[in-house]
């Protein structure tokens, strides 16, 4: 287990919980571009570029800039009154625990079936483009289906009504 | 066809930025401490003292009379008289500033004083580069300070000093005249006077002072 | 402890801060910042299993969480436009008082 | 010797790596070649503060900077020393960690473009396959820089440039990628090295780069049109609009951390222009084959200094935009150009060689220019303005 793995692991994992523990949302969201770079990398280190640069792209590139302005629209910066987290907390954290202690166990005491270590596969972005072309074509005209719903879906859910209907 | 105007724009741009190497009316630059534009004539910065002749104290115009520390909008002039009398450019003995202070941090050249001074004394000089260090005492100028030649205003504002000096000597001129006819007509009084005052020499005293009662009214 | 198990605890631990994030906060879009990171956990999980798999020349993990990423990024934007919205309706984004069903 | 003086810096660098034991050679390699990026780009950003500042001065009739030293050559050195020695406020409610990190990540990140662009012949530091990628990514995030110094000034002013920054920096992204798609659809990969080698072959002396085919000229300015908006540069300079905005985003910076996003913003601007280079004018190749003996990063830096130019030209001439109008030209023109762009240089790949696809395609590119021009950017009835005062 390499040393930039501990680093990148921690380096995610320490986002992700000032994601989801810090007390100022916009803070929260910049802890979150943490968690996405620090998993860019372990995509990287998995020798998966193409998704490395496009994790980079669009989650740290786009994700992460509308949740900031989503927290920005919704007057979400300034600091709430009372407590951050809601009031059925505990059973939250407790179902959490759970879920990771199942997935630990999971994890830990699965059989050897896969190879310790195997060859570093040479990805290239001529074979992603034939296999974006060839086999996945289906899946890419559905995901540019659904971009464009998307698209257009989330601009009229949050256009301002004209009328001004309250 | 969108696009045009920006093209043209850009044209503009490159033609200056072109013409600024070769032509020299499109760089007009000057370039100030080492190249000066020489001031117009009519350029007027902060007043000053004129004196004729060669030692500036008695050949100052001023017989402060303080018409222009009245006038001065900013009140930057301060004037003490003196006591005693000392003779004018047409010798009469008249009254001299013997404190004369400007403050040019407060004076904001409006040349009104020089508009009201009956004596040609204060005009404005095209001196400007009169910074200094100490910001209270640096900018209070004297009187001997303040004091500059007849030349001197002749090289910044020839004209104008040409007409001023145009106007004084008339004047010199008329004063004299006038001088010469009174002295004439003295001489000619005391000529005809020995001849009338052996008729009767008590009535003039009494006429003399009822005239000056007369004029007095 | 292979690197494979390594990529997958983390991945585990991942998805479960991201639920813990989603259960435990009252503001909406701090659940949506929890869901995205379950997601981003998953690609960890493909791409994990694509590096240490069998046939990684067959791509198939690494498109599976290019797509996912792909598919993420538009929930997460119209999840948001709902939560805009839903804030210029209710002047609120606290999930707890969001329990009424009239319009 | 024309090998030599065109492989120096490459020969220069295996020459000082030669004294260490050989596990330590790579990395030391790479690590030379970062300090020599880290060094020659803010020269560059020197010389064309200087250039900018003087270039402009001649545009508008005057003089540039030229007390500092002879023709004003040490001005920069000025400036830099001017802003290093200013005292540094931050504002007591400023959020200090973000305020911080806000122009140090900028700055990071605009560094890490540098490394996927050919600077000469085998002058590039990571010479990655997917290396454009890599660039549009690292240019996607410095976004997320200019919001956290806009917010974290706390200051009415700095937020609202950081928004316009934000909403034009994301709106001009997609047309300056959509742009380059195009150039690597015809090169078939999305690495630097292999787009420069495509463009660096000659017929009759002429080179192949992609700026002399219809699509490519259209490609090239959309490019250049996008560039300049994502540097927040030119026409496009609203974020820090010195009239409406104080100073935009930076407004509570100063000293250190203002020169940091000075220098943060230029880099940008010499990364994006050498994108444009390699993309566009053939990265390192020489216009001409007879000029084949100048050497390769000569040609390289060249254009990008040109382009630099071109790019203080634009800022010389071109008054600000509006925000609707920056808005509306980017999504009811350039995107739209950028669209058809792909489809006229897929036309061009599968019309085969001859005259004739040269016609179609420009024809079809002019037309569509005249019609979107007359058409999206006629001058709109202008609606009576709409108040909407904070509920």
């Amino acid at each position: 287990m390499s040393i930039v793995f501990y680093v990148l692991a921690g380096l995610t994992v320490a986002g992700a919980l000032a994601a989801v523990a810090l007390k100022n949302t916009v803070h929260c969201a910049l802890a979150l571009t943490v968690a996405f770079a620090g998993l860019a990398l372990l995509f990287l280190e998995l020798d998966a570029q193409f998704a490395g640069f496009a994790q980079i792209l669009i989650y740290i590139g786009a994700v992460a800039i509308l949740v900031v302005f989503a927290i920005l629209l919704t007057r979400g910066s300034e600091t709430p009154k009372d407590t951050v987290y809601s009031n059925k907390w505990l059973l939250g954290l407790v179902t959490a625990a759970a879920v990771f202690a199942v997935l630990g166990w999971a994890v830990l005491h699965s059989t050897e079936a896969l190879p310790h270590e195997t060859a570093k596969p040479a990805v290239t972005v001529m074979d992603i483009g034939n296999a974006l072309m060839g086999r996945y074509v289906l899946p890419l005209e559905i995901v540019a289906l659904l971009l464009t719903a998307a698209l257009i879906g989330a601009v009229i859910v949050a256009m301002h009504e004209k009328e001004g209907a309250r | 066809m969108l696009g045009e105007g920006i093209l043209k724009g850009l044209g503009e741009t490159a033609r200056n930025f072109a013409g600024s190497f070769v032509s020299a009316e499109r760089l007009t630059t000057v370039q100030y401490p080492e190249e000066r534009v020489a001031p117009i004539e009519a350029t007027r910065d902060f007043p000053f003292l004129v004196y004729d002749g060669k030692d500036w104290e008695a050949g100052l115009r001023c017989v402060a009379c303080q018409i222009c520390e009245k006038e001065c909008p900013p009140k930057c002039i301060y004037i003490v008289k003196s006591t005693d009398k000392k003779p004018d450019a047409l010798g009469k003995p008249q009254i001299y500033p013997a404190r004369f202070d400007i403050d040019i941090s407060v004076c904001m050249s409006c040349q009104i004083c020089v508009e009201v001074c009956p004596f040609e004394a204060i005009k404005m000089d095209t001196e400007f580069e009169l910074s200094t260090t100490d910001r209270f005492g640096g900018l209070l100028y004297d009187r001997k300070e303040l004091a500059k030649s007849n030349e001197y205003y002749h090289k910044i504002h020839p004209t104008e000093a040409a007409e001023t000096d145009a106007r004084l000597a008339e004047e010199k001129a008329k004063a004299d005249a006038k001088a010469k006819a009174a002295a004439a007509a003295a001489a000619a009084k005391a000529a005809a006077g020995p001849a009338v005052a052996a008729a009767k020499p008590a009535a003039p005293v009494s006429a003399v002072k009822a005239a000056d009662g007369e004029k007095q009214g | 402890m292979t690197p494979l198990t390594g990529y997958l605890l983390v991945a585990a631990l991942l998805f479960a801060i991201g639920l813990a994030g989603a259960l435990t906060r009252r503001n909406a879009i701090l659940v949506l910042i929890g869901i995205e990171l379950m997601l981003n956990a998953a690609n960890l999980n493909l791409i994990a299993f694509w590096r240490y798999g069998p046939h990684p020349e067959a791509l198939t993990g690494m498109m599976f969480a290019i797509f996912s990423i792909a598919v993420a990024a538009a929930e997460a934007a119209v999840g948001l436009g709902l939560v805009i919205q839903i804030y210029r309706h209710t002047r609120t984004t606290d999930l707890d008082q969001m329990n009424r069903m009239k319009g | 010797m024309i090998e030599k003086a065109d492989q120096i810096f490459v020969i220069l660098s295996h020459w000082l790596v030669s004294f260490l034991p050989v596990w330590l050679q790579q990395p030391v390699h790479v690590l030379l070649s970062v300090v020599a990026i880290i060094v020659t780009f803010p020269a560059l950003f020197a010389i064309t503060v200087l250039l900018e500042r003087k270039g402009l001065g001649r545009m508008q009739n005057r003089y540039g900077p030229n007390r500092v030293g002879p023709y004003g050559i040490f001005q920069p050195v000025a400036d830099g020393i001017k802003s290093l020695t200013k005292e540094d406020i931050v504002p007591t409610s400023a959020d200090a960690v973000v305020h911080f990190l806000a122009p140090v990540f900028l700055v990071v990140v605009v560094f890490m473009g540098y490394a996927v662009l050919p600077m000469g012949r085998n002058m590039t530091l990571v010479n990655m396959d997917a290396g454009l990628l890599f660039f549009f990514a690292i240019g996607a995030s410095t976004e997320l820089s200019v919001f956290m110094a806009g917010w974290s000034s706390r200051n009415k002013y700095s937020l609202l440039g950081a928004m316009r920054a934000v909403a034009q920096m994301i709106s001009y992204e997609i047309p300056l990628l959509m742009s380059s798609v195009a150039v690597v659809m015809m090169t078939g990969s999305l690495s630097p090295n292999k787009i420069v080698d495509v463009q660096n072959q000659y017929t009759w002396g002429l080179p192949h780069w992609y700026i002399f085919t219809p699509w490519g000229l259209a490609a090239f300015l959309l490019f250049c049109v996008a560039a300049t908006a994502e540097t927040n540069r030119s026409p496009f300079d609203l974020p820090e609009g010195e009239s409406e905005l104080v100073a935009g985003y930076f407004t509570e910076y100063s000293g250190f951390k203002f020169a940091l996003f000075f220098l943060g913003e230029y880099v940008g601007m010499l990364a994006i222009s050498g994108l444009g280079t390699t993309l566009f004018l053939g990265g390192y190749s020489a216009p001409l084959q007879i000029l084949n003996w100048v050497p390769s990063w000569c040609w390289f830096f060249g254009k990008v200094m040109m382009s630099m130019c071109v790019f203080i030209w634009l800022r010389g001439t071109l008054p600000r935009l509006r925000q609707d109008q920056l808005m509306n030209f980017a999504w009811k023109f350039v995107l739209p150009l950028t669209l058809l762009n792909l489809v006229v240089a897929a036309l061009w790949r599968f019309m085969g060689d001859g005259w004739l696809r040269w016609v179609v395609c420009s024809a079809i590119l002019l037309l569509a220019y005249t019609v979107m021009g007359r058409l999206g950017m006629r001058q709109k009835h202008i609606a009576p303005r709409s108040y909407r005062y904070a509920e």
